[in-house]
């Protein structure tokens, strides 16, 4: 790690600790905090989730419950681009479960997992409560609308091709 | 203490307010079959094997978490009722990978006795045959995954009587997988005491004692939790 | 009168349910007096025959050819009695299950899978009443020769197989 | 009372009398309603228009929609509008003409056969602006609650108007709030259950993104009513313009002292936090729901004690769905002989309905309770891509309602007559190209998804229905395998923990009693009637 990433992990962690105390580090306020440190590390890696263990006073494995039990909660890093695929009930009629597995297909990734390389997670929601637009995808959190297998990849491949010509 | 009257099976039954129809029911010879419950535990009502009906509810209801009320009429051997539990026990059977020929818990299980009583000499439903994986990285004890019914007696005797809290649950739904702290090899526990409450406690052959590849010793719990509730 | 014809059959099994049947010892004798043992592993007789009245199985179905010899029995014979944890449950043989067919045959074979000389392993091995229909299940591992002994009586004089929960304990 | 500082400094009101609103609810926004909005500000925003952003207008699916209201001329909807699209409607508008380019037709079934009374305000005003809220009669039956009724008045208000539980049980709601008012111990606690997890219901999020103010309302008259000074708000992760739509109008609320301490002078204090739900349908559950609100994971416990008993931290505790809440604001201020007058006699007020599927319009819907699901479709603009086969009610914990039932008034008794519930009012209407044993592996999937895992039938009894289903699809069942589904499916109901466990198998078993035949068809004939399933002898693989 250089020193430019240590200061910025310091910040994280500063910024947590700021959530944590606005809570009055209260037991209960525990998914509240695990929200808030999803948002400054991304996922929750053990060594976190031990942390927030300590400083509400919470047994380890307790939190490791809590976070376990929820889906927005993740405990693997994500991919760099998220493709999350709706599977509600107007979604799997109208396709949304079949556009799921040709994706699953297309890029070799279970849903749920992240490709090897860490450029993409495919994932789905049950429900995103937008049923007019089935099926609806959702692409590094912009909606695409009646999607459809052709232009999702087409728009996926492209991110992950801008992304290899950066720097 | 006050007490109340009951009917349990068509006997007249007496009973402290606020017991349970379970406790009610043995103390008048009422054999309930249980799993999850265990004495001195706080009831979770959670594996659904004493459900026993009472005139005028809708569904049955779980003896161990069900308190016994003035005038209640409870009948626990029902038709409906046995059949109830041996689809339970099936269907737990199937979940993950019983092979009581290959465990250590062998002739002395609590799963497998229950299976017998309830005259399950098959299971209809198809094994799911899950890799649950075993943990032996503790220096005295071992969890197998492929035995656990997720009773949770582990969780709830480790964070109630010992106060330790080191097992809890991973994930859910099917997915469900008790874990010890971080989800982290039992040996690496921080909060372990080794007590081996959770051996003692565990139904069926998913904690073991290493060393001792056969019976395990039962303690009293509810004795153990009285005692401890003596001494706070 | 004739008497019942009775076969037992080896699947995917260790062969100790059929231990057990010999350790009836000189029971056996008084089990056979009251039948035709008409194919069985402990007899040289080639070909399953039709008419079976009980047929013992041990063993899960594991591969093509105990799913063609369940077939057979079940085609051929009128009462079919799963015996042992294998044959009701899957108990040893369904072990690999978890691990998956490529998994075990890699552990077993390494890099060279056996050819179509050896038969070909199904996906997973199930108990037999999850290929044919079966009337009766004696679990254990093996099962006791007492118990073995209860289901035959039971079943030689035409009665249904109710055995005490002592005695269908699995393992 | 303190006048509070307008937020929103563009005119409301304007020259010329033309005020355009653009729908922001996130289906509209998810269809571009942003950038319509821009351009309209960009192209206007100096000009004497007002432009204003509001929620939800009703039709999602013919996003994103704006409505032009002028002086002297009927009010018009336009649908499906991209920025330019928008600018030149504006700009005929100005010349004075009214395009008839992805205009609505006046009487548009969808919107002016609506009975709104919770959604009332819903794509009126603007949801992040309290005198907004304010200006259409927001807190104006706050005010009366507290400075001129008891709370004994309100429970018996409440009581009287004949409102159930809008989250699916029907629950007298007047009941369950005399109960906590009734009940002692000095902490009482009351929460808005906005979890909508049921896959096509999305009726709570347009209320919450739509008129925040309007739950906040409901949740202190509440409050007041059964003697609780903490409220919270459970919202779903997956709602993040709800939640912060919300979490900014209790802000504003606070400020103006229309929540928090004293509220309005009255003595009467009221806090009301807001708890993201993190995933999980289960947290539905009040019990869970209490579980999840306490940090803790979303799993039920056995009831009795009841919330009202024993809930948030073992004090009694009010919990009522979103559009509950909704409800309360109308009740009081026009009275509970007013509600009763709406729907019918046991069924009284208004229920919002989430309609899509294979519907001409897909959105929200508000019709008197007892409307014949036939109107209900009707109004949708009727079934789309073919014949109507089915409507399944209530999400995962519903079931379908056939062809031979379309006149059935959607009311709580006549749904659960049909083996259906009325559930939170998401309905999926499905042509014949849909196979209903694929609709019924899909919620048993889901359920065995979202169990909790505590108990075993439940956890144990998912799994393996859902493995028979797979079978089913795959044409690889036997009749045997349909009997042990039945068989598995009225075990569950009888025996889980909590209510998910018990609905679970609503779907297969609703399917079932009306679409046995297709069943049998993949069983016995191996084939998928609907050509749904990829099993072989399909007509899509021959």
């Amino acid at each position: 790690m250089n020193v430019h990433d240590s200061h910025r992990a310091d910040d994280r962690h500063r910024a947590l600790e700021r959530v944590m105390q606005q809570h009055r580090l209260r037991p209960d306020s525990l998914i509240e905090i695990l929200h808030a440190a999803q948002r400054q590390f991304g996922w929750l890696d053990r060594d976190v989730l031990g942390l927030i263990a300590a400083r509400l006073r919470l047994p380890p494995s307790l939190v490791y419950g809590v976070a376990s039990f929820y889906h927005a909660f993740r405990l693997e890093p994500p991919g760099r681009h998220r493709c999350t695929v709706c599977t509600g009930t107007s979604c799997h009629l109208k396709g949304g479960s079949r556009l799921l597995q040709q994706l699953e297909q297309h890029f070799g990734i279970a849903c749920g997992a992240t490709a090897p390389d860490g450029s993409l997670t495919l994932e789905n929601v049950r429900c995103l409560g937008a049923c007019g637009l089935a099926p609806l995808i959702v692409i590094d959190d912009e909606a695409c609308p009646h999607a459809s297998f052709g232009p999702v990849v087409e728009r996926l491949t492209a991110s992950l091709d801008g992304e290899d010509t950066s720097p | 203490m006050p007490r109340l009257t009951l009917t349990i099976n068509n006997r007249s039954v007496s009973a402290r307010r606020g017991e349970s129809i379970l406790s009610a029911a043995r103390r008048s010879g009422s054999d309930i079959p249980t799993l999850c419950n265990l004495g001195g535990l706080i009831p979770a009502g959670a594996c659904r094997v004493c459900l026993v009906e009472v005139a005028g509810y809708p569904r049955p209801v779980p003896a161990c978490a069900t308190r016994a009320e003035q005038g209640m009429v409870v009948t626990t051997d029902t038709e409906r009722l046995t059949a109830a539990r041996r689809m339970i026990v099936e269907l737990l059977l199937a979940e993950r990978n019983h092979s009581c020929a290959v465990c250590v818990m062998n002739q002395h299980c609590q799963l497998q006795d229950l299976a017998a009583r309830l005259g399950i000499d098959h299971v209809r439903f198809a094994f799911i045959s899950p890799l649950a994986g075993v943990d032996i990285s503790h220096e005295r004890f071992g969890i197998d995954h492929n035995r656990c019914i997720l009773c949770r007696r582990c969780v709830r005797v480790c964070d109630e009587i010992e106060g330790a809290h080191t097992w809890d649950v991973d994930g859910r739904g099917a997915a469900s997988r008790i874990i010890c702290d971080l989800a982290q090899p039992w040996g690496t526990s921080a909060t372990c005491t080794g007590c081996g409450k959770c051996v003692q406690a565990c139904p069926t052959g998913a904690l073991f004692e290493k060393d001792a590849p056969t019976k395990k010793a039962t303690i009293d719990m509810e004795r153990l939790s009285e005692w401890r509730r003596s001494r706070k | 009168m004739t008497r019942p014809r009775l076969a037992t059959v080896w699947l995917s099994g260790c062969s100790g349910c059929h231990m057990s049947l010999l350790n009836l010892h000189g029971d056996l004798l008084g089990v056979l007096e009251q039948c035709d043992l008409v194919y069985s592993p402990l007899a040289d007789i080639k070909e399953y025959p039709h008419g079976v009245d009980i047929v013992l199985v041990e063993g899960a179905v594991a591969n093509e050819d105990n799913r063609e010899m369940a077939g057979i029995i079940r085609r051929r014979s009128a009462c079919v009695v799963s015996l042992g944890d294998c044959a009701v449950n899957g108990n040893v043989s369904a072990l690999r299950n978890p691990s998956g067919l490529a998994a075990t045959l890699g552990r077993v074979y390494g890099e060279a899978p056996p050819g179509h000389d050896v038969a070909q392993l199904l996906p997973r091995a199930v108990p037999l009443h999850q290929v044919i229909g079966v009337d009766a299940f004696l679990p254990g591992c093996p099962p006791a020769p007492e118990r073995i002994r209860r289901l035959l009586t039971c079943l030689l004089q035409g009665q249904p197989a109710g055995l005490p929960p002592e005695m269908i304990s699995f393992g | 009372m303190k006048t509070p500082e307008p937020k929103n400094e563009k005119p409301t009101v304007c020259g010329g009398g033309l005020k355009i609103s653009v729908c922001l609810g996130s289906p509209c926004l998810a269809s571009g309603a942003e950038g319509v909005l821009r351009a309209l500000r960009e192209a206007w925003g100096e000009k004497p228009i007002a432009v204003i952003g509001t929620g939800c207008m009703g039709p999602c699916s013919r996003g994103p929609m704006i409505r032009i209201e002028r002086d002297g001329y009927p009010t018009a909807y336009y649908e499906r509008m991209t920025p330019q699209a928008a600018c030149t409607t504006v700009a005929a508008y100005l010349a004075g003409a009214a395009p008839e380019q992805g205009r609505l037709a006046p009487d548009f079934p969808f919107i002016a056969l609506q009975t709104r009374v919770v959604l009332e305000q819903c794509g009126r005003i603007d949801p992040c602006d309290l005198n907004s809220a304010r200006a259409a009669g927001g807190y104006r039956a706050l005010a009366h609650a507290i400075g001129k009724m008891t709370p004994e008045q309100i429970c018996c208000e409440i009581g009287a108007s004949g409102l159930r539980g809008r989250g699916g049980g029907g629950y007298p709601t007047g009941t369950k709030w005399e109960l906590v008012r009734a009940a002692s111990g000095r902490r009482k606690y009351v929460v808005a259950n906005g979890d909508e997890g049921d896959p096509g219901a999305f009726m709570d999020r347009t209320l919450m993104e739509s008129d925040p103010h309007r739950l906040l309302e409901g949740m202190a008259i509440a409050g007041y009513a059964v003697g609780a000074r903490d409220g919270f708000i459970f919202v779903r992760g997956e709602y993040p313009l709800a939640a912060q739509r919300l979490g900014a109008a209790i802000v504003d609320a606070g400020k103006a002292g229309l929540l928090g301490r004293n509220i309005l002078g009255s003595g009467f204090s009221f806090r009301i936090r807001l708890r993201i739900g993190a995933g999980a349908f289960v947290c539905g559950e009040e019990t869970a729901l209490m579980a999840s609100v306490m940090g803790r994971r979303g799993q039920p416990v056995i009831r009795p004690p009841y919330p009202a008993q024993r809930g948030l931290w073992g004090s009694s505790t009010l919990i009522n769905n979103v559009e509950t809440f909704g409800c309360i604001a109308p009740i009081i201020r026009n009275g509970a002989a007013w509600f009763r007058s709406v729907g019918t006699p046991g069924n009284s007020g208004t229920k919002v309905f989430s309609i899509s599927g294979d519907v001409a319009t897909e959105g929200v819907l508000e019709v008197p309770l007892g409307t014949p699901l036939r109107e209900l479709l009707a109004m949708a603009g009727g079934v789309s891509g073919g014949s109507f086969k089915a409507a399944q009610t209530g999400g995962a914990s519903g079931g379908c309602i056939p062809a031979s039932h379309m006149d059935v008034p959607v009311d709580y008794e006549s749904l659960k007559g049909l083996g259906t519930i009325m559930g939170s009012g998401g309905l999926i209407v499905m042509n014949d190209q849909r196979c209903m044993t694929d609709v019924a592996r899909f919620f048993m999937h889901f359920c065995q998804d979202e169990s909790c895992g505590k108990c075993a039938p439940c956890r144990t009894g998912t799994q393996q229905a859902a493995r028979l289903l797979d079978r089913i699809a795959a044409g690889e069942a036997t009749s045997d395998d349909i009997s042990q589904l039945e068989q598995l499916c009225r075990f569950m109901r009888e025996t889980s923990l909590c209510g998910l466990g018990m609905a679970a198998p609503t779907p297969v078993l609703s399917t079932l009693r009306w679409f046995r035949e297709e069943y049998e068809n993949h069983v016995r004939d191996r084939r998928c009637p609907a050509g749904v399933c990829a099993m072989e002898g399909t007509p899509c693989r021959d």
